[in-house]
């Protein structure tokens, strides 16, 4: 019972530190702002979430793992919300994303002039 | 009675303490005032008692929260301490009168209130930098004491107040973190942070690298402190640009404490292990101590502002000072605490008669002192005396500290150090008699030699400390005996 | 070999090289908003590292105010000034690397002396210290020896401690508070000029978690006897609720929950609870801050007085926190106002 | 048995590192932000080094337990308790004191401020 506990607390946490590779991969790779808003996020939920399950799995049935979800809903409801007002405080700021093609070049003119619009 | 005989040590750092947030509370500017000068009052009440009590019942040790020993913090006082308290709390209490009018002139009255807080708390720190035996709770009250002062400073008229007090929070903080990394080290070999412990292990492991590395610490953190020559960049711009009850008082008080925490370290921690001797820490000191007071001094002359000439003269005399502990006899070592005591008064006197300068001309500028003898000549006056102490003219208290340390060197058979001492005057007599110069010989610009004297309330203050220079100048058997006693418990040793 | 251990001391030894990487960077990267967030995230790295080292309250305090409070702060003054650094004349940095190498080579000399790392037979583990472990239980009845040294054999430094966070957050109002008339205009000006308080995402979150941080915070004041924490992480916290406040709904509204003069109030009253728990030992014939005699056992009599002066600490770091926090932003918003002032007198031309 | 050669007395040269990367932003750099944030990282450098002198191998947090029988050394943890709050404490007047010289000033840097100031002397 034990081994299945631990190999299966240690695929969670082996599955987390890969988001959280993935995520800090994505942080320094993309090209702006917003996607590397959007990797770093990866690590907040995926990546804690997963490790903390694997966490949980060590701790069994005692008070650790009651604290440890508390700590989970409490990142669940902080870190996107975070993200957001990042998010937020970058438009704002008048940063704009990069973006390839004429289309989305159009769109975020368009967001620009909506914005600027109205505050 | 009894109550007051037992506790007066811990009432003295507590009574101020306590008074502040008081003061905060009270926020109008008239009350703030008369709480923090009755305050300080009391505070100098209690440190004469302490004082007495000390001279009568030898050293006391007070167990703060009742814990013994190296377990708890205790107040370890003897008389260096109580002459230390005795000095902070008469110069809290002759400032404190004068303050009122002072700094109603320079600072805005909705931060009066503030600036009483302040003062309350910086004495406060001081005092129980004086009292404690324990050198962890040295560094928690150097911090409170410091804390208080870079906003004190910060409240001066001229932007480079600003500038001057961030400046000196840089330096001090490093100075602090310094003296804790030292500590650190000590403690580490240790394993004790109460100082009569830490005398009686510290020579067990006095060869260790470590505690050669960590007395260097500590002593170039107190070093930075004490604006010890070559570690003194901070000290002009902040007396300077400072307001002036609070050059006033930080002058004659806060690098005097600072010395009297490094006498404590050198004596009474590392007593046992003796530094100068083990660690040939004695060239050393006597060396910085001797350009500090030729360096401050020579600066000095070539001041234009007064209170950045007599900022520099604390420099020199800082200097004097630390020649007094590092010379090590007995004879010099009460001439180094008597002059803790005499440049008190001095320094005190001198910067508060520069305070009523600024506060009748605005400026403390040597150009604007032109004429001044005639305009104000009691302020005139009260500054040259103060000048001819500072020189060290006989009936003066400068005197009585230069005699002793000119003995303690010539006791020891150095007559250069002897000579040196006395050409160090000389360049007292110069920057003295510049400003004396401008004041009674030359004329104002604007040619207007009205009589236009400071208030009666500031210059009542003002001659206690000038007239106090020259009584303990005159009757030097009260203080030199104090001192005495204070250099051979010193050099006793922590037996 | 204990594999415990091991794992330990790795995980010491790389914290303390990841910090040395952040430190390195602090001292190159020139954006002051990087540098700020690095200096947050070195302190986290430090918090980490006094979990490992065993020292959970040092940990808790350091993660709440280095990381947390500190990090706020720096970013207020950001908002006040100015966002990048001037590059260094080369002259100073060669000096200043000579003066860092000379010392840290005086620190590497001093070490060959030290005892080892983690060596129980070191002195300090020897001298003074077994009482604290061994009778703090009989002399103090907590288990949390850190709490038993903090509040009563070294209570007085505590109280300084107290008195110097109080020193700091009246010196900022001396140096940036502003006068009353002053200060309500600005603010309700702040307000309507503030963006964030349209945004219902973070409106709706921060209702939210606003009771939970305050009961926290509570439980932390409260338990720091049996765990860590006690009144100082606990003030940071209930400040860090209301700042969170301060920040989305804007100064205007924090401060008509929490007025100016009750945090000045709650500012005094708190160190003078603690000198008070002094003068009381005092009156009643024992030393100051003796708590023995406040019950009519010494045990119950430091129960009292620990709560009590834990309380007291509790009281002024909430409300010096507050208070620092609210000058800095009473300023911002004052310079926003004025920014926004000139640029409407800028259009009218 | 335990081993206490690794970490040994490397923890304390990290550690001394740090001290110094902290003193060299202060002393090197002019910025007056960069000068506080340094003066932070010097302190917490300085608190790392008496929480890793407290540290025994094998050691737990010291709250009392029955099931326990070595304690890491509480006293360092108290000291740096007050000092961390020292540091919290000098940060933010050192802060305030920036605010108000930008404010005088209109710049941060100490060396622009010192020319300024000579200019005006």
């Amino acid at each position: 019972m034990d081994m299945i506990l631990d190999i299966a607390s240690w695929a969670f946490i082996s599955g987390g530190i890969i988001f959280c590779l993935i995520g800090g991969y994505g942080l320094i790779k993309l090209k702006d702002f917003y996607a590397r808003l959007h990797a770093a996020s990866l690590i907040d939920t995926f990546g804690v979430g997963l490790i903390f399950i694997g966490l949980m799995f060590q701790a069994g049935f005692t008070l650790v793992t009651a604290k440890l979800i508390l700590i989970l809903v409490f990142i669940f409801f902080t870190s996107p919300t975070a993200t957001h007002a990042l998010a937020r405080a970058a438009i704002n700021h008048d940063v704009l994303p990069d973006v390839d093609t004429e289309e989305e070049r159009d769109l975020v003119r368009q967001t620009k002039t909506t914005k600027s619009s109205t505050s | 009675m009894t109550f007051l005989s037992l506790n007066m040590s811990v009432l003295a750092v507590i009574v101020p303490l306590m008074a502040a947030p008081i003061c905060v509370l009270l926020r109008h500017s008239g009350l703030a005032w008369a709480w923090a000068t009755a305050i300080a009052g009391i505070t100098f009440v209690l440190s004469i008692g302490l004082l007495q009590h000390i001279m009568a019942n030898g050293t006391l040790v007070y167990e703060m929260g009742g814990w013994d020993g190296p377990w708890g913090i205790v107040y370890h006082i003897d008389e260096v301490s109580a002459l230390v308290v005795m000095i902070v709390a008469a110069i809290a209490a002759v400032v404190m009168p004068y303050a009122k009018l002072s700094i109603e002139r320079e600072i805005p009255k909705e931060r009066h209130y503030l600036v009483y807080c302040m003062f309350l708390l910086c004495m406060a720190g001081l005092i129980g930098m004086a009292v404690t035996g324990d050198a962890f709770n040295l560094f928690v009250f150097l911090e409170v004491s410091s804390l208080s002062s870079y906003v004190l400073i910060s409240l001066g008229n001229d932007r480079r107040a600003l500038t001057a007090s961030l400046r000196y929070l840089i330096i001090g903080t490093l100075g602090a973190t310094f003296y804790v990394i030292g500590l650190g080290m000590i403690y580490m070999m240790t394993g004790s942070l109460n100082m009569t412990d830490l005398a009686t292990s510290l020579p067990e492991v006095q060869d260790t690298q470590t505690i050669h590395v960590a007395f260097a610490f500590v002593i170039i953190g107190f070093g930075l402190k004490l604006a010890l020559f070559p570690l003194h960049i901070w000290l002009p711009n902040a007396y300077t640009y400072a307001p002036s009850a609070v050059t006033a008082f930080l002058a004659a008080t806060a690098t005097k404490v600072a010395v009297y925490a490094m006498l404590r370290l050198i004596y009474t921690v590392f007593g046992d292990v003796n530094p100068f001797e083990t660690y040939g820490l004695r060239g050393v000191m006597i060396a910085l101590a001797l350009l500090g007071m030729f360096a401050g001094s020579l600066l000095a002359i070539f001041q234009t502002n007064v209170k950045r000439l007599l900022a520099y003269s604390s420099i020199a005399q800082v200097g004097y000072m630390v020649l007094g502990i590092s010379i090590g006899n007995a004879i010099a070592l009460e001439g180094g605490i008597i002059h803790m005591f005499n440049h008190a008064l001095m320094k005190g006197g001198l910067f508060m008669a520069m305070g009523c300068v600024f506060y009748m001309v605005g400026s403390t500028d040597l150009k604007d002192m032109a004429g001044m003898g005639k305009r104000m000549p009691l302020t005139a006056a009260a500054f040259v005396i103060g000048g001819f102490a500072l020189v060290g003219t006989p009936l003066t208290v400068g005197f009585i500290s230069k005699f002793y340390l000119v003995q303690g060197a010539l006791a020891e058979g150095w007559w250069p150090i002897a000579f040196m001492i006395m050409f160090a005057s000389l360049l007292a007599v110069i920057y003295v008699w510049r400003v004396v110069e401008v004041m009674y010989f030359q004329k104002p610009a604007d040619g207007d030699l009205s009589y236009n004297e400071a208030p009666i309330a500031m210059l009542i203050p003002t001659y206690v400390l000038i007239g106090a220079a020259v009584y303990f100048g005159t009757d030097a058997t009260l203080t030199s005996e104090i001192s005495l006693n204070a250099a051979q418990t010193l050099l006793g040793g922590s037996k | 070999m204990n594999i415990e251990i091991i794992t330990s001391d790795a995980l010491n030894v790389m914290t303390l090289l990841f910090m040395a990487v952040t430190a390195i960077a602090i001292a190159r990267i020139r954006n002051l908003f990087a540098v700020v967030m690095l200096s947050g995230i070195y302190s986290l790295m430090g918090a980490t590292l006094y979990v490992i080292l065993d020292a959970v309250d040092v940990a808790f305090t350091e993660a709440a105010v280095g990381a947390g409070a500190s990090t706020v702060l720096m970013i207020g003054t950001l908002a006040l000034t100015s966002a990048n650094e001037n590059a260094t004349p080369n002259k100073q940095t060669i000096k200043a690397l000579i003066a860092c190498t000379l010392i840290g080579f005086a620190l590497v000399y001093a070490s060959f002396d030290m005892p080892l790392f983690g060596d129980p037979n070191a002195p300090i583990h020897n001298h003074v210290v077994p009482r604290y472990l061994n009778d703090s239980m009989a002399e103090i009845g907590l288990p949390n020896v850190v709490t038993s040294i903090l509040a009563s054999y070294r209570g007085y430094d505590t109280m300084g401690e107290a008195f110097v966070i109080f020193t700091a957050a009246v010196g900022v109002i001396a140096l940036i508070g502003r006068g009353r008339r002053e200060k309500s205009a600005n603010e309700n000006m702040a307000d309507a000029n503030n963006v964030m308080k349209r945004k219902i995402v973070l409106r709706v979150v921060s209702k939210l978690l606003i009771p939970f941080i305050l009961l926290f915070g509570l439980y932390v004041q409260w338990h720091g006897d049996f765990g860590p924490g006690g009144g100082f992480q606990a003030g940071v916290i209930f400040g860090a609720a209301f700042i969170l406040y301060g920040i989305i709904y804007g100064l205007g509204t924090l401060r008509k929950a929490l007025p100016a003069w009750l945090t000045r109030w709650l500012m005094a009253l708190g160190v003078l609870l603690y000198a008070c728990t002094g003068v009381v030992s005092l009156i009643k014939g024992a030393s100051f801050l003796d708590y023995n005699v406040l019950a009519s056992t010494p045990t119950g009599g430091q129960h009292i007085g620990i709560l009590l002066v834990e309380f007291g600490v509790g009281m002024t770091v909430f409300a010096s926190i507050v208070t620092i926090f609210c000058a800095f932003a009473g300023r911002a918003a004052a310079d926003v106002n004025k920014v926004s002032a000139k640029q409407r007198s800028a259009g009218h031309d | 048995m335990i081993d206490y050669a690794f970490p040994g007395l490397l923890n304390y040269w990290i550690v001394f590192l740090l001290m110094m990367i902290g003193l060299y932003i202060v002393i090197a750099h002019e910025n007056l932000i960069k000068k506080i944030v340094g003066l932070n990282v010097f302190q917490v450098s300085v608190f790392v080094f008496y929480i890793s002198m407290a540290k025994i191998k094998g050691g737990t947090a010291p709250i009392l337990a029955d099931s326990i029988e070595v304690y890491s050394n509480p006293l360092p943890h108290v000291l740096i308790l007050t000092a961390i709050v020292v540091g919290v404490a000098t940060t933010a007047l050192g802060l305030a004191l920036v605010v108000r010289i930008q404010e005088s000033y209109d710049t941060i840097e100490d060396d622009e401020i010192r020319d300024i100031e000579e200019r005006s002397d």
